[in-house]
């Protein structure tokens, strides 16, 4: 029953997991503290050195505020919005292949929880329905700026579906395969997609922004205007899960991105150096994460930079720019596939 | 064990139909709804179906499904309002429907005699089978359907856009 | 197939016509392309050939159809120009919405695989459903869209579950494969293939609005703006019947005995429930939809007595029928313009404010009631022969006593022409307008004096 | 992933997939016959459409044919098409009307 | 070719009538049917005395059913279209005083009927026959629907769907027919060769009897009748009474009773038992009738229930009586209508009772009213009285019982018009016919065209049954020859 | 006109050129500042421990200055009442009683003075007004708090204690006392 395999997959799960949820926790505090750096401030420094005990702190406290649930919302909805939040952002891990394989005690592992032949697709589903979490939270709290922000949010997220997933089919056809492994296996070394599908890339990322609801696409939230949107309503440690669901997906959505189109695990020259497949796979994870945390890095520096969109110019942007230029941009891969074969 | 899950799946897929349909208010069956659908795609992984289940997912629970909802939350529709119809009219239904069960069921008997399972080919519910089979047998129907796309969307702008002309 | 392939070009040239608001540019572009699509369909014939894969079989049946379709359109296009009800939708989107329709009908009378027959309705129904609420702010019209919708959609999960379950019996969405198989059970067909062809017959009578399955059918057609009506009413019953016509005959002609009975009550029923509930209308529109659905009736006629009652006799009552009544509805939307209403009482005095529109209603509903010399009493009479023929005796009884309700209800608006009303300015009519009602009634009338040039046709 | 199932028949019989889908489609038909709210009505048709797109995968899987699998694909663009120009209507009506019962559309009868 | 021509005159007539809407309309419709009199009687000298089919025209129509343009014409066919031509010019002629809207119109519908009719009684094939038979009702239909009465809408509706009811059931017995010859045929030769079961002949027979039976019409399908005279313009009432109630008997020689002559032996009897009822039922009403036109309409009942009688009776006199009284029966229809209308031109009504005394005021008109009215109730010397002779033989001979009742159509017709005559005529002179004015000497002229006719037919009545007979005969002993087979 | 500070731009409405409606060389130099500003040198000063320099004409909270021997200066002569545009200072005078001579150094005295922090605008005026040269602006910030009637500072808070001399010397520069004498002349005037 218990076999090595399954004993590692254990591993690698719950590994998967607590990175994901450490890496979310410090990413609330590498926002804060590049938010303050780009403000020429110094961003949080009183817990810990550097304030690096920060996101603790900021745990203890939604731990420790008041429970509420607003008298007229739907309670069992209002509980499962940000519970369904959490989950379906941490679904996608699961097939991110995190490096190559790598041999321990005479068996060869993979480094990925589970290998779909449709992989790619399977992040498009989950990232699909995680908009029920903000819409079943929205709607539950009885809210007009929640119930907007709602709206709003599965508006753009179905908007923006839309291309990314044309975006995807032209990074498809490039590769041929939908498995998440195989695409990262085929950007071994330096042949990364981004340099095969740079338009691609540019959509996918700007879809990624408006998937996660991150600045510049963050209307559903925007407190200007919705004073903070779908989870207006909420407090305590549910409006925590809202939030972390968000830095969950922003490092899932990094992953995701570094794996499609900056060779995930892969690094320059990494079979030329004579290093041994163990090692090769440590850099790799190594190497991955390094990308994710500029991918992450990324989002923030964005996130500080370009002011929020108005909402049709969301819209204008979402159905007239990048859906037109994703179809050109499958065209454009056909045409060139057609060429050169 | 996968024919517990086939039964379980069931059972969920079928009870939450029901609750679609006798939930007073629309949010709720739309939220039974998808959790149907998720049984179903429960049942097309089963089958040996994956890529079907997660373009079943993609589309209906994260699309449809999130029109309906939106609609629904648009609209404002979440107060039941809805006024019984008389018991009458229920029980005509609930007749009408139950009698099309009968049909099926009656039309059910001796089908294993004519449908022998074939040997089992587990390959083809994979993307490359799939892709094979819809872009040579069905290539037709593939590309009208894009007729049918661009109409509907034609139809939700001009039916819903504010300020035509 | 080419045919296809030029509708779906047009109907993105329609679309983009739009751009340049000039209306004539557009009527130009739709009527140019129409004619293309007329010339590339007739360019198929006697041809016989089967496309992508045996999807689409486009043989004389197929492209004397789409001919038809054509040629109704292009006249209901024409009527377009000097269309004076208000709709809310522009008319690029229209002739857009109309181009897809008609593409999902020549897939109807071509399809030669049931994914086919399915996408065609689809694709024939969904433009419809939008251009039944194309008055965005009249309550008619919105309640035809969402009832036509829903029964629509939901008789197409009917209809869907009827392939389904042929599939599961013979492996196949081929209709050639699946009368093989048929042919092969030697009368032992399996319970599970009948159930699913009843549910076809109930998906496919509802598109052709046959009893019991046509309650949207008044509603939707008086809701409608009149143009959408006339293009339902027409297109869309040529469509469905031929799709009938051509499942039926190609499928399960060896299960003849499972089917006959039933469709011949269904027929009997429709055209009962179609004449009777029209004499108590007093709205024209909403009587000329029981009388389609009466048409329908007859037209299911035609299908039960399939051994003697060649296709040739169905596309002549087609034919016939789709020129009465585009010329009965190119009549009804002047002179619901001119008297603001579309009930009997508007017709009155007609005969004084227009003695030509007079002439031309005469025609039309004389056609539409099947007496000679018209077009419309040349296809029952092939209908009822063919019929009689095939032994129907008492559905031929039955039909025939409809017809004479039938003609209570469409003489009642030549009676109200004739009488005199209370208006008494003359009627101006558009050049175009006049022009189709010319043709379409010359064709009635001319279709009734030499039927040989359709029948012998197929 | 690895197949679950090797041989198609020790799932379930193919009669319970039938049943099974037979169940969902008269729920749906219920749903439609028994409901007045428009929303509602669309979504049992949904269901409906559902129960097809399960039995067609289950006959194209005890068939190993991958034909019943594509036609689920249509029938999904259809579901697509219909739920894009039906929440239209929907929409529609209700900015008419504010309310989208059926028994409101009263307006036509004779 | 000549049948030809008796078609397309009118026909052309009507056509130019319709473009040029010329403001001589009546005058132009009075030429022509003049004309077509003039053809129709070159077309009897022409005629040769025997059985035979002659000045047959034949073109194909509809070949994939056996469906040709095939006309000609028999002794039978001859008489009634020698009928027709000499009655039109009288029926375009009444309406000569009446200030129609659109008379272009009017006068043009009147020629369509007329080469209806003509079609009717020419066509040789079944199909042709319908679509005649249904050509010549959409202008009758228009001519009462738009010049009628007060109540001519609902009226003429009702006699519309009355008949188009009755033939459609007689298109779906040729559509029987059709299926039965060999190779599918609407020909006459091949349907009359039709060997069918007596059963079929049965449902055949009825078929085509009831629309026969609601064009005459026969008890009970009259209803329609008596509203429908009433409320039409005189022309179209003289038109139904005259002529298009003959296209019914006329359907019953040519197309039922040689097809179906077992099913004629079976039913006859109910059939002339309907005849008969029928005829003492409509005397019975027209005696209490107070309204001219309504009495001659139900005279016209009873009258065309004796013909029918005769035709059923289906032997030599039954049918040589009927064909003689058609004509008869039509010159007399036209020649009574042609009088009360007159009446009604001077008086402006028609109620019996409101009349009297015309006598004395207008000695002509009485008189020629009255040979009229000798003529109806069968006097001999006039040519009602050989029609109605035969028949009675006719009708005697297949039943005694029934031809004894029938003789009292000749009674209670001779009490109903004298009591009319007597009523409107005689008597001392009422408001209405205080300042009566005697018919001009034109009217004189041509009433008296139709007193010569009557009295010459009364005469010299061999001359007619003598076109008719070998054909009939001809029809007989085949029939017979099948019967007894 | 021509504008002053030179710094006027008139606000075009040019259309965008192409590359312009990308906006990516926009973007991308937002991108290019923010990054820049993560490197340079964060003006936040860490406030507890470190403080900012204060301006040498600083005006912070009142005090009421007492004379060489220690008693209040301040007379109530009310003019500092009356010179406050805020009005944010009241007073009540009293007669000073035997043996009060070393508290206050004149015959009357503030039994109550209150300076209502809230509505002070620390303009200076009280301090130029006044003749006995009690009342001046210090560099000391008025500390917060969680109650409004708190910032009604009486007495208590604004006399200095006697045996810690507030400094006023750091705000009186030379130009300071030149000013206010000239302003003081115009007053007078």
């Amino acid at each position: 029953m218990f076999t090595p395999e399954l004993i590692f997959k254990i591993v690698l799960i719950v590994a998967v997991f607590a990175i994901t949820l450490l890496i979310a926790m410090y990413s609330t505090y590498g926002e804060r503290k590049i938010a303050a750096f780009m403000q020429d401030r110094l961003g949080p420094n009183r817990a810990g050195i550097f304030g690096i005990l920060q996101p603790l702190a900021d745990g203890v406290k939604m731990f420790m505020k008041e429970e509420l649930i607003p008298n007229m919302s739907n309670k069992v909805l209002f509980i499962l919005g940000p519970c369904l939040a959490m989950t379906t952002a941490l679904m996608t891990s699961a097939i991110i292949p995190w490096g190559s394989e790598i041999t321990l005690f005479g068996n060869t592992f993979n480094l990925q929880i589970t290998d779909l032949n449709i992989g790619v697709l399977y992040v498009f589903a989950v990232t699909s329905i995680g908009v029920y979490g903000i819409m079943i939270g929205g709607w539950a709290s009885n809210n007009k700026y929640s119930l907007l922000g709602a709206l709003r949010a599965s508006s753009q997220m179905i908007s923006y579906e839309i291309a990314m997933g044309l975006a995807i089919i032209a990074l498809i056809m490039s590769t041929g395969t939908l498995s998440m492994r195989e695409i990262a296996a085929a950007q071994a070394g330096f042949h990364w997609n981004i340099f095969v599908q740079p338009l691609g890339f540019l959509i996918f990322i700007i879809c990624a922004f408006a998937e996660t609801n991150r600045a510049p696409f963050d209307l559903p939230e925007c407190e200007t205007e919705l004073i903070g949107g779908y989870h207006t309503e909420y407090s305590s440690m549910k409006l925590g899960f809202y939030l972390f669901a968000e830095y969950i997906n922003m490092f899932v959505a990094s992953a995701v991105i570094s794996t499609l189109y900056f060779g995930g695990y892969n690094f320059p020259f990494m079979n030329d150096m004579g290093l041994s497949s163990n090692a090769i796979a440590i850099l790799g994870v190594v190497f991955l994460f390094a990308k994710i945390f500029f991918f992450i890095f990324f989002f923030m520096w964005i996130r500080w930079t370009i002011p929020r969109f108005r909402y049709d110019q969301l819209m204008r942007l979402g159905w007239k720019v990048l859906i037109p230029l994703a179809i050109f941009n499958i065209l454009l891969t056909g045409a060139i596939i057609f060429a050169t074969n | 064990m996968i024919q517990f899950l086939f039964y379980f799946l069931s059972f969920v897929a079928v009870a939450a139909g029901l609750m679609v349909v006798t939930a007073k208010n629309p949010v709720h069956s739309v939220l039974y709804l998808i959790i149907a659908f998720f049984a179903i795609a429960g049942h097309y992984i089963l089958l040996n179906a994956q890529f079907l289940a997660i373009v079943h997912i993609i589309v209906y629970a994260g699309a449809i499904m999130v029109l309906f909802l939106s609609v629904i939350m648009l609209l404002n529709l979440n107060n039941d309002n809805e006024p019984a119809k008389s018991n009458v009219l229920k029980l005509a239904a609930a007749v009408a429907a139950g009698l099309l069960l009968v049909t099926f069921t009656g039309a059910l008997k001796g089908t294993e005699s004519i449908i022998a399972a074939q040997p089992f080919d587990d390959q083809i519910g994979y993307v490359k089978a799939l892709g094979k089979v819809l872009f040579n047998d069905f290539l037709l129907p593939f590309e009208v359907s894009a007729l049918l796309l661009l109409s509907a969307i034609i139809g939700a702008v001009v039916l819903v856009k504010h300020d035509l002309k | 197939m080419n045919a296809l392939l030029v509708l779906s070009i047009a109907g993105i040239a329609a679309l983009f016509s739009g751009f340049s608001n000039n209306k004539k540019l557009t009527f130009a572009i739709v009527l140019l392309a129409l004619a293309a699509v007329f010339t590339v369909n007739a360019l198929d014939w006697n041809t016989s050939v089967r496309h992508f894969n045996d999807m689409l079989f486009v043989d004389n049946y197929a492209v004397a159809f789409t001919g038809v379709m054509t040629l109704t359109t292009f006249f209901i296009f024409a009527l377009f120009v000097d269309y004076k009800e208000s709709v809310e939708v522009p008319n690029a989107e229209i002739f857009t919405l109309l181009f897809f329709s008609l593409a999902g009908g020549v897939m109807l009378v071509s399809y030669s695989n049931l994914l086919m027959l399915f996408l065609g309705i689809e694709i024939l129904s969904i433009p419809l459903y939008i251009l039944a609420g194309s008055k965005r702010h009249t309550l008619t019209s919105n309640e035809a869209a969402v009832k036509y919708f829903l029964l629509g959609a939901f008789a197409s999960a009917f209809l869907l579950f009827g392939i389904v379950l042929i599939y599961g019996v013979t492996a196949s969405f081929h209709i050639d494969t699946i009368a093989a198989y048929i042919k092969n059970t030697n009368g032992q067909t399996p319970a599970l293939l009948v159930a699913g062809m009843f549910m076809l017959i109930a998906g496919l009578g509802f598109k052709i609005s046959a009893a019991p399955f046509h309650f949207w059918t008044p509603d939707v057609y008086q809701g409608s703006p009149t143009i959408a009506t006339t293009f339902m009413s027409t297109v869309v019953k040529t469509a469905g019947v031929g799709a009938f016509f051509r499942l039926f005959a190609y499928a399960f002609p060896a299960i003849t005995a499972e089917w006959i009975p039933t469709l011949a009550v269904l027929a009997a029923l429709t055209m009962t429930v179609g004449n009777v509930t029209a004499v108590f209308q007093s709205s024209v529109k909403r009587m000329l939809a029981y009388s389609g659905i009466a048409h329908a009736g007859y037209l299911l006629i035609a299908l039960v007595s399939l051994s003697s009652n060649p296709a040739s006799s169905v596309l002549y009552y087609l034919i016939a029928y789709s020129v009465s009544t585009v010329c009965a509805f190119a009549v009804l939307m002047v002179v619901q313009h001119v008297s603001g209403s579309e009930e009997v009482d508007g017709f009155k005095g007609l005969s004084k404010r227009s003695p030509f529109l007079a002439f031309i209603t005469t025609v039309a509903f004389i056609s539409l009631a099947g007496i000679p010399p018209t077009a419309g009493f040349f296809a029952k009479f092939y209908l009822f022969s063919g019929a009689v023929k095939a032994g129907h005796l008492w559905l031929t009884i039955i039909a025939v006593l409809n017809s004479c309700i039938a003609i209570y209800y469409y003489f009642r608006v030549i009676t109200a022409v004739y009488s005199s009303g209370s208006d008494s300015a003359p009627v101006e009519l558009g050049t175009v307008q006049k022009a189709v009602m010319i043709v379409t009634a010359v064709l009635a009338v001319a279709l009734g004096l030499f039927p040989e040039m359709i029948i012998s046709l197929l | 992933m690895e197949n679950i199932s090797a041989q198609i028949t020790q799932v379930a019989p193919l009669e319970h997939y039938i049943l099974l889908s037979a169940v969902l489609f008269s729920l749906g038909v219920l749903g439609v016959l028994l409901r007045r709210n428009v929303i509602v009505m669309f979504m049992s048709i949904e269901l409906m459409l559902n129960a097809c797109n399960l039995l067609l995968a289950a006959f194209s899987a005890f068939h190993s044919s991958a034909a019943g699998q594509v036609f689920v694909f249509f029938i999904m663009i259809v579901a697509a098409a219909e739920v894009a120009v039906g929440l239209a209507i929907i929409v529609m009506l209700y900015r008419n009307i504010h309310s989208i019962d059926i028994n409101e559309l009263s307006k036509l009868k004779w | 070719m000549i049948t030809i021509a008796l078609l397309g005159l009118p026909a052309l007539a009507a056509l130019f009538l319709l473009i040029s809407r010329s403001a001589m309309a009546k005058q132009i419709a009075l030429v022509a049917t003049i004309a077509e009199l003039v053809i129709a009687v070159v077309a009897a000298v022409q005629f040769a005395q025997n059985s035979s089919v002659q000045f047959l025209a034949e073109y194909g129509w509809i070949p994939s059913l056996g469906i040709d343009f095939k006309v000609g014409m028999d002794g039978i066919s001859l008489l009634l279209v020698l009928l027709t031509a000499f009655l039109m010019p009288f029926i375009v002629y009444v309406s000569f005083k009446k200030k129609y809207d659109n008379q272009a119109a009017f006068y043009a519908l009147l020629l369509l009927a007329q080469t209806g009719l003509i079609g009717v009684f020419t066509s040789l094939n079944g199909f042709l026959f319908y679509f005649f038979w249904e050509v010549v009702l959409i202008p009758v239909y228009f001519l009462a629907i738009l010049w009628g009465g007060e109540r001519r809408v609902a009226v003429t509706f009702k006699f519309f769907i009355y008949t188009v009811l009755g033939s459609f059931f007689m298109l779906l017995g040729f559509i029987y027919l059709y299926l039965q010859t060999p190779g599918g045929s609407f020909d006459i030769t091949a349907l009359q060769s039709l060997q069918l079961s007596r059963e079929t002949q049965g449902w055949i027979f009825w078929a085509f009897f009831i629309a026969f039976a609601i064009k005459m019409p026969i008890f009970p399908f009259h209803t329609w009748q008596p509203d429908t005279y009433a409320e039409s313009p005189v022309s179209v009432t003289m038109l139904l009474s005259a002529l298009m109630v003959k296209m019914a008997v006329y359907g019953a020689f040519r197309w039922l009773l040689p097809v179906t002559p077992l099913a004629v032996e079976d039913w006859g009897n109910v059939v002339i038992i309907l005849s008969v009822t029928g005829i003492i039922y409509a005397s019975c009403i027209a005696i209490v009738q107070k309204n001219l036109r309504r009495l001659v309409a139900y005279a016209s009942i009873a009258h065309v229930g004796l013909m029918a009688a005769g035709t059923f009776a289906f032997n030599s006199q039954g049918l040589q009586g009927a064909m003689f009284q058609m004509l008869s029966h039509g010159i007399g229809a036209v020649a009574l209508f042609y009088v009360i209308e007159l009446i009604y031109e001077k008086t402006g009504t028609m109620e019996i009772a409101s009349l009297g005394g015309i006598m004395s005021k207008a000695p002509r008109l009485a008189t020629i009213f009255l040979i009229f009215i000798l003529s109806t109730v069968a006097m001999p010397l006039t040519n009602g009285f050989w029609g109605e002779f035969l028949l009675l033989l006719g009708v005697y001979k297949y039943s005694a019982v029934l031809g004894t009742i029938s003789t009292l159509t000749i009674v209670l017709g001779a009490v109903y018009m004298l009591r009319m005559y007597q009523a409107s005529v005689l008597g001392k002179a009422s408001a209405a016919t205080q300042n009566f004015e005697d018919i001009t000497f034109q009217e004189t002229l041509i009433l008296s065209v139709l007193v010569v006719v009557i009295f010459w037919m009364g005469v010299q009545p061999g001359i007619f049954i003598d076109v008719a007979k070998p054909a009939i005969e001809t029809m007989l002993s085949t029939a017979t020859q099948t019967v007894l087979n | 006109m021509q504008s002053l500070t030179n710094r006027k731009k008139v606000v075009s409405n040019k259309e965008m050129t192409w590359v312009e409606k990308l906006y990516l060389p926009a973007i991308l130099g937002g991108m290019r500042i923010t990054l820049k500003h993560i490197f340079s040198k964060k003006t936040t000063i860490s406030y507890p421990e470190q403080k900012r320099e204060f301006s040498q004409v600083y005006r912070g909270m009142h005090v009421l200055k007492r004379d060489e021997k220690g008693a209040e200066r301040c007379t109530a002569c009310g003019l500092c009442a009356v010179a406050c545009p805020a009005e944010a200072i009241t007073m009540v005078a009293a007669e000073r009683k035997k043996g009060e001579e070393h508290l206050y150094r004149e015959e009357k005295y503030a039994a109550t003075y209150e300076i209502n922090m809230l509505r002070c605008i620390f303009c200076g005026d009280c301090e130029e007004a006044c003749p006995k040269e009690s009342i001046f602006l210090t560099d000391r910030i008025v500390p917060a708090d969680l109650k409004r009637g708190e910032f009604v500072y009486g007495k208590d808070k604004l006399v200095e204690p006697v045996d810690k001399p507030i400094d006023i010397s750091k705000r009186q520069t030379p130009e300071v006392l030149e000013f206010k004498k000239n302003k003081k002349l115009t007053h007078n005037r």
